[in-house]
């Protein structure tokens, strides 16, 4: 009796795993596919072909260590051009034709917001959107439920910034060169932010997406007394304004949000970046925290080519840890559901890439503290702990 | 009864005199012809009655409105169409189509909107022309595109779109040119139907003399922008002076 | 320093290096199109494909031989002019030739792809991470006073400078820019002179090549960064030849010139005195285009060309 | 005289109509991925009836407009912004929106009085410029450059929502459009638009106001491009200012001229050939090519999209309705010359 009894519980099992078993999209019996539309041939093309591939780089590790629950993890990348409509076409494609199982990474705040539909109406997440705005992490907003932001938002960096210079100099005169776009607008929330809270005024100057001339705006910082700049900018403005300021003879602190942490701003404004402090929501790539040292340790196994090495690529390859950790909790049989659910199981994650990171139903928002990443003799310096 | 009365008309372009105090009228349902060589002001002075110059002086009343107060556009309401020298047809359009072209101030807006969704208004607009069409015998070719079709019947066409306006006065320049014997010679038939069936005055300007001569009520002659002879085939066929202008053409032709 | 005057010296003189390179630029589109009325979409691409040869061949040189000398980007510029040159040639093959009696607008379309097609080979072909081009003249300076330029901003105006004089001389005076103007005027008859036009097309195209691929080279440094997106100056730079007057050479320099003084200028000292000028100073050039435009149908240079009833 | 004149073969216009709404079930039957088609179709949609409106100016009366995306942009905000923050009822957004993008081509019209061919683009070029600016000044009613959210159409009652409503919800209105279009194309307003592109003098002494019709040309078109960005803005419920980039304008007129210029279904030819092209054709071979060649380069989807282009240009210079008419032309003439009464 008691066999038979067995017998028909190990059928019932194997029935409702049978019924189980009906895959997620994207997710065989020996793969999983993950979706990621990144900018190739516009004008952030070069980070989107570094970050995903430092991504490729870890999952390629896992792969070689036999993958997630013996499934390989496989990429698929389209491209968006940073247009926010061609991203949705393209996140279609990955979602509908392709059936991947989550997206990943997609590049660009207004790209971002563009799939939100298509992210509630299929349940797909989308797991470290490689954008630092804000308005990533905000539930309350369409889809906010699905979206696993990591980075700090330009917002938060700009107010922690803000709060830095002030606590260094009471006196400071502070100024901002911000990209009139959304990137700028996240910028300036944050910007707003700190004004009330210190009740200082911030000297604000715009530039165009693409401009190549920075006089004008330099020249109304230095009229306008500013003691230190921040620039919301990506890799050629913030050397542009430094290395033009120079040969203006002004000189006051320098400071950069979100991109501009890149390596190669020092190295480009040579003499006219020393001392220039970025914000950087990671650890760095060449530093002693252990995420960093494995992936130098990959660079080296899988033979990445030198310029590909540094902050975007590693940045690349720390998300990935992420989503191989929510790709680990979803089980064995994964389904969207249960990879929304293993996320928000995260509590003080901390594989020594990104600063401890938790989630929770209403905490989608990952790393919200920078560290203070400073020029010092043309290399690149940590100068403070973690800031909040 | 004169019709059209052209006073002391006076154009320069940067100080080249093309028009030269002319004066003359051109009586109801006559064929007027202007002949001169190139250069004579022929052409302008057909720009001047069509309001695309503005002359420096003189007056031109078409049936007691002075079309000089007019627009361009608004010639046409006066009673007044024209062709022109080269061809101004528009080639990606049927020929059905560009005769219609003509009717444009006929037909009316309105009734084009409230009609959109039937066809019916295409066939009012048709009727218009269709009579015309076959009054030129040109009737095969409204579907056709004018681009590609040949030269006699562009101009043909071009002639029929200033018709279907239903003018009073009809301005033809050089409908001839480019032509041979046998079309001349439809072309001149065709203007003295226009004259005599149609009820048209026509002011035409022209240089093949046989044509000119063998149709013309009254021709005037124009050199440098002045008038030196104006009156009937006969008497400008003998006018000296237009005997030595003409030497050469007039044994060509 | 601070004072109100020179602080503005001091932006137009960056406006009218900014305006200059618009203005090289402006030159390539304007001479293409006197000779043969097609816009050509790719000017900005050909310039970034300048800058790239050019940089492939200082680095080419500069591991054979150390350090960069001076020689080294001479010989690189020889190199470079030379590939314009074979490039001009090559485009006026597959563009012109073959699209020679078609409406304009397909030639123009043409361009529009090929320069799709530029960018592309050009990543392919170089890779997705953007370069740190070499100046030959370093960050270095000049002073005047108490005004600051750079020896960059000022190369880039003097070469704007000398290749308008250049290329006037060579249209006005010499056989070959005669030829080139009366093609310009009436292909037709051009070709009844005994001109051959074909090979005038491929001068212009190739002298086109020539001065995208000079205004890349200078440009390159003083964007700091060289990838593929720099072919989109090429629309920046629209503006100023049709400010000049399409077709007119000293107008593209002018345009060039206005439009990168007024947008200096907009940014800096008018965005300071007057806050809401902040809210659209990168539109105030195109304002300005569209004003011009309104009294001078034809651009400040262009001839209205007079159509015969 | 009745029937002397057909509309070019009528009977077949509402077959296409029948086959234009049993498509998703087609595809539906064929593909699991249907929506992803239907979500590329649902585009195409949208910009066939703005270059209906395009093609009218461009095409028709010869205005070149770079600037068209502005007019997208002007239609999609203001709908965005009636609807979600003055509670105005989609239907009623519909009309006043489009009105208002019109009115936009009214004042850009004017400088067109006196600007023509290049110059002009470059004018409306700077159009999109300042109408992108403007949404940001705005910044209380459309975020900034932050984007915006927009509600999804509300039309008696039921809300649209989905690919596949909204096909059918575009679709009506492509319909519309192109009827309409074709209708204005063959009117006195449609001959008039060609005669002022082709010979301004023969237009003028026909009787044809010149200015009024400029302006009318840029008014019509402005509405065809506020439809479609209310329909736009609705569908894809979100919009940022990064969406009507003046790269947008440029695949505008590309996609008119690659029609073939002056004709209403060129202008859908030429929309459905582009559109399809870069978002559904090319995407698929560029993962062949991937998969052949075993490569992930990201530069590919352009070359190849830039390189049919190319070769389309230069083998079929007149475009695809030109292509179509060719053959036409072949057949109907084949094998007898036209009788002709000049020789």
């Amino acid at each position: 009796m008691k066999r038979v009894m067995g017998t028909l519980i190990i059928i019932g099992l194997l029935a409702v795993g049978c019924v189980k078993r009906a895959p997620a999209p994207g997710v065989t019996d020996t793969e999983i596919l993950i979706g990621n539309v990144q900018d190739l041939s516009g004008p952030m093309k070069e980070l989107g072909a570094v970050i995903p591939s430092g991504s490729n780089m870890y999952f390629k590790y896992i792969n070689d260590q036999g993958g997630v629950h013996g499934r390989s993890i496989k990429m698929l990348i389209e491209d968006h051009q940073y247009n926010p409509q061609k991203a949705v076409a393209a996140t279609k494609k990955l979602v509908e034709k392709d059936q991947v199982f989550c997206l990943y990474q997609i590049i660009g705040t207004s790209p971002c917001e563009a799939i939100r539909p298509i992210l509630s109406e299929t349940g797909t997440p989308l797991i470290a959107p490689a954008t630092n705005s804000g308005t990533m992490s905000d539930l309350s907003r369409q889809a906010g439920d699905l979206i696993f932001h990591t980075d700090t938002g330009y917002d938060r960096q700009a107010e922690i910034l803000v709060g830095y210079i002030l606590n260094q100099n009471s006196d400071a005169k502070i100024g901002l060169v911000y990209q009139d776009d959304d990137y700028g607008e996240n910028v300036l929330e944050g910007i707003a932010r700190a004004e009330s809270e210190h009740e200082i005024t911030v000297q604000k100057e715009s530039y165009q997406r693409g401009a190549i001339d920075f006089k004008g705006q330099t020249m109304n910082l230095l009229k306008g007394g500013c003691t230190d700049v921040i620039i919301a900018g990506i890799v050629r403005e913030p050397v542009t304004v430094m290395k033009t300021a120079e040969a203006m003879n002004y000189k006051p602190n320098f400071f950069g949000t979100g991109p501009t942490v890149d390596a190669r701003v020092g190295k480009l404004a040579g003499s006219a970046g020393e001392g220039f402090t970025a914000t950087y929501w990671a650890h760095m790539w060449n530093s002693d925290a252990p995420g960093a040292k494995l992936y130098r340790e990959l660079c080296e196994k899988y033979d990445i080519p030198e310029p590909y090495i540094g902050l975007y690529h590693y940045y690349g390859f720390a998300t990935a840890q992420l989503l191989v950790e929510g790709l680990e909790r979803a089980g064995r049989n994964p389904t969207r559901k249960s990879l929304v659910r293993g996320l928000e199981t995260l509590k003080n994650w901390d594989v020594g890439s990104f600063p401890p990171i938790t989630y929770g139903r209403n905490d989608h928002a990952g790393v919200d503290k920078v560290q203070l990443v400073q020029m010092q003799n043309g290399e690149q310096v940590v100068i403070t702990d973690w800031l909040e | 009864m004169a019709d059209l009365i052209i006073e002391n008309l006076t154009m320069r372009f940067a100080g080249v005199v093309a028009l030269d105090d002319v004066s003359f009228s051109v009586a109801n349902g006559e064929i007027f012809s202007l002949i001169g060589p190139n250069g004579s002001g022929k052409t302008t002075l057909f720009n001047c009655i069509n309001g695309f110059n503005k002359p420096q002086g003189g007056k031109i009343y078409f049936n007691g409105n002075n079309l000089l107060e007019r627009r361009p556009h608004n010639i046409i309401d006066s009673g007044i169409s024209r062709t022109f020298q080269n061809v101004q047809n528009i080639p990606f359009m049927t020929v059905l189509d560009n005769i219609l072209l003509g009717s444009h101030s006929r037909i009316d807006t309105k009734a084009t909107l409230q009609r959109w969704l039937s066809q019916d208004q295409r066939e009012i607009e048709e009727a218009m022309v269709l009579d015309i069409m076959d009054f030129l015998g040109i009737a095969n070719y409204e579907q056709k595109y004018m681009v590609g079709q040949p030269f006699g019947i562009q101009k043909l066409a071009e002639i029929a779109r200033a018709l279907v306006s239903k003018p009073k006065l009809i301005l033809l320049d050089e409908p001839a040119a480019g032509m041979n014997d046998q079309e001349t010679r439809e072309i001149a038939n065709i203007i003295r139907e226009i004259k005599e069936d149609l009820g048209i005055t026509v002011l035409l300007v022209e240089h093949d003399m046989n044509l000119v001569m063998s149709i013309s009520d009254r021709i005037c002659v124009l050199d440098s922008g002045e008038i030196i002879a104006l009156g009937e085939p006969e008497e400008i066929k003998n006018h000296p002076k237009v005997i030595e202008i003409y030497l050469g053409e007039t044994a060509d032709a | 320093m601070t004072d109100l005057f020179s602080g503005l010296t001091q932006e137009i003189i960056s406006g009218i290096a900014l305006g200059s390179i618009y203005a090289l630029i402006a030159l390539g589109f304007t001479m293409i199109f006197k000779a043969t009325e097609v816009v050509n979409f790719a000017q900005g691409e050909l310039m970034m494909v300048g800058a790239y040869v050019n940089f492939f061949f200082v680095t080419t040189f500069l591991s054979a031989a150390g350090t960069p000398t001076a020689w080294t980007f001479l010989v690189a510029l020889g190199g470079s002019m030379i590939f314009s040159v074979l490039f001009g040639y090559i485009l006026d093959f597959i563009i012109n030739r073959p699209l020679k009696d078609q409406p304009i607008f397909s030639i123009i379309m043409a361009t529009l792809s090929l320069a799709i097609i530029i960018r592309a080979v050009v990543a392919i072909i170089a890779g997705p991470i953007s370069l740190m081009p070499f100046s030959p003249f370093g960050d270095s300076t000049v002073t005047f006073g108490n005004i600051v330029v750079s020896l960059l901003d000022l190369s880039i105006i003097g070469s704007a400078i000398g290749l308008v004089i250049i290329f006037y001389y060579i249209f006005h005076y010499t056989r070959w820019g005669i030829a080139m103007q009366a093609t310009s005027e009436d292909p037709i008859a051009a070709q009844l002179m005994g001109i051959p036009i074909k090979r005038v097309y491929a001068l212009v195209w190739i002298f086109s090549a020539i001065v995208a691929t000079i205004s890349g080279i200078l440009l390159a440094p003083r964007i700091a960064l060289l990838d593929t997106t720099m072919g989109f100056l090429g629309l920046k730079a629209f503006p100023a030849a049709v400010l000049g007057g399409f077709g007119s050479i000293p107008g593209a320099i002018v345009g060039g010139v206005i439009l990168g003084v007024i947008e200096t200028v907009s940014m800096g000292t008018l965005s300071f005195h007057f806050q809401w000028i902040k809210e659209i100073n990168d539109i105030i050039p195109w304002i300005v285009l569209i004003a011009v435009l309104m009294i001078k149908p034809n651009g400040l240079f262009g001839v209205e060309k007079v159509k015969k009833v | 005289m009745k029937g002397r004149y057909e509309d070019e073969n009528l009977y077949w216009i509402p077959v296409l109509i029948i086959f234009v709404f049993l498509l998703p079930f087609i595809l539906k039957g064929l593909s699991f991925s249907y929506k992803y088609y239907l979500f590329v179709l649902n585009m195409a949609g949208i910009y066939i009836i703005l270059n209906v409106g395009l093609d009218l100016l461009s095409g028709f009366t010869g205005l070149v407009s770079l600037g068209h995306a502005g007019f997208l942009a002007v239609g999609a905000y203001t709908s965005a912004i009636l609807v979600d923050q003055f509670g105005v009822p989609f239907a009623l957004s519909l009309i006043i929106s489009p009105l208002i993008a019109g009115l936009f081509g009214f004042v850009i019209g004017f400088p067109a009085l006196r600007i023509t061919g290049m110059y002009l683009g470059l004018t409306t070029m700077g159009f999109g410029f300042i109408v992108k600016r403007m949404i940001i000044a705005f910044r209380e009613w459309t975020h900034g450059s932050g984007g915006l959210d927009v509600s999804s159409p509300m039309l008696f009652g039921y809300t649209i929502k989905s690919d596949w409503n909204n096909y059918f919800l575009i679709y009506t209105f492509v319909i519309i459009a192109v009827i309409v279009g074709r209708r204005i194309a063959k009117s006195k307003i449609g001959r008039a638009f060609m005669a002022i592109r082709d010979s301004e003098q023969a237009a003028e002494a026909a009787g044809i106001n010149l200015s009024k019709y400029k302006m009318l040309a840029f008014f019509i078109s402005g509405i065809f491009a506020g439809f479609a960005g209310v329909l736009f803005a609705h569908t894809s419920s979100f919009i940022s200012t990064d969406h009507f980039d003046i790269l947008l304008s440029i695949y505008f007129i590309i996609m008119v001229l690659v029609g073939g210029a002056s004709s209403i279904y060129g202008a859908v030819l030429g929309t459905l050939f582009i559109v399809l092209l870069d978002n559904l054709f090319v995407p698929l071979l560029k993962d062949q090519i991937h998969f052949w060649f075993n490569t992930q380069a990201g530069d590919i989807q352009s070359l190849i999209f830039g390189l049919i282009m190319f070769l389309f240009i230069i083998f079929q210079p007149m475009g695809l309705y030109g292509m179509w008419l060719k053959m036409r032309i072949y057949w109907k003439l084949f094998p007898f010359n036209p009788r002709q009464r000049f020789t």
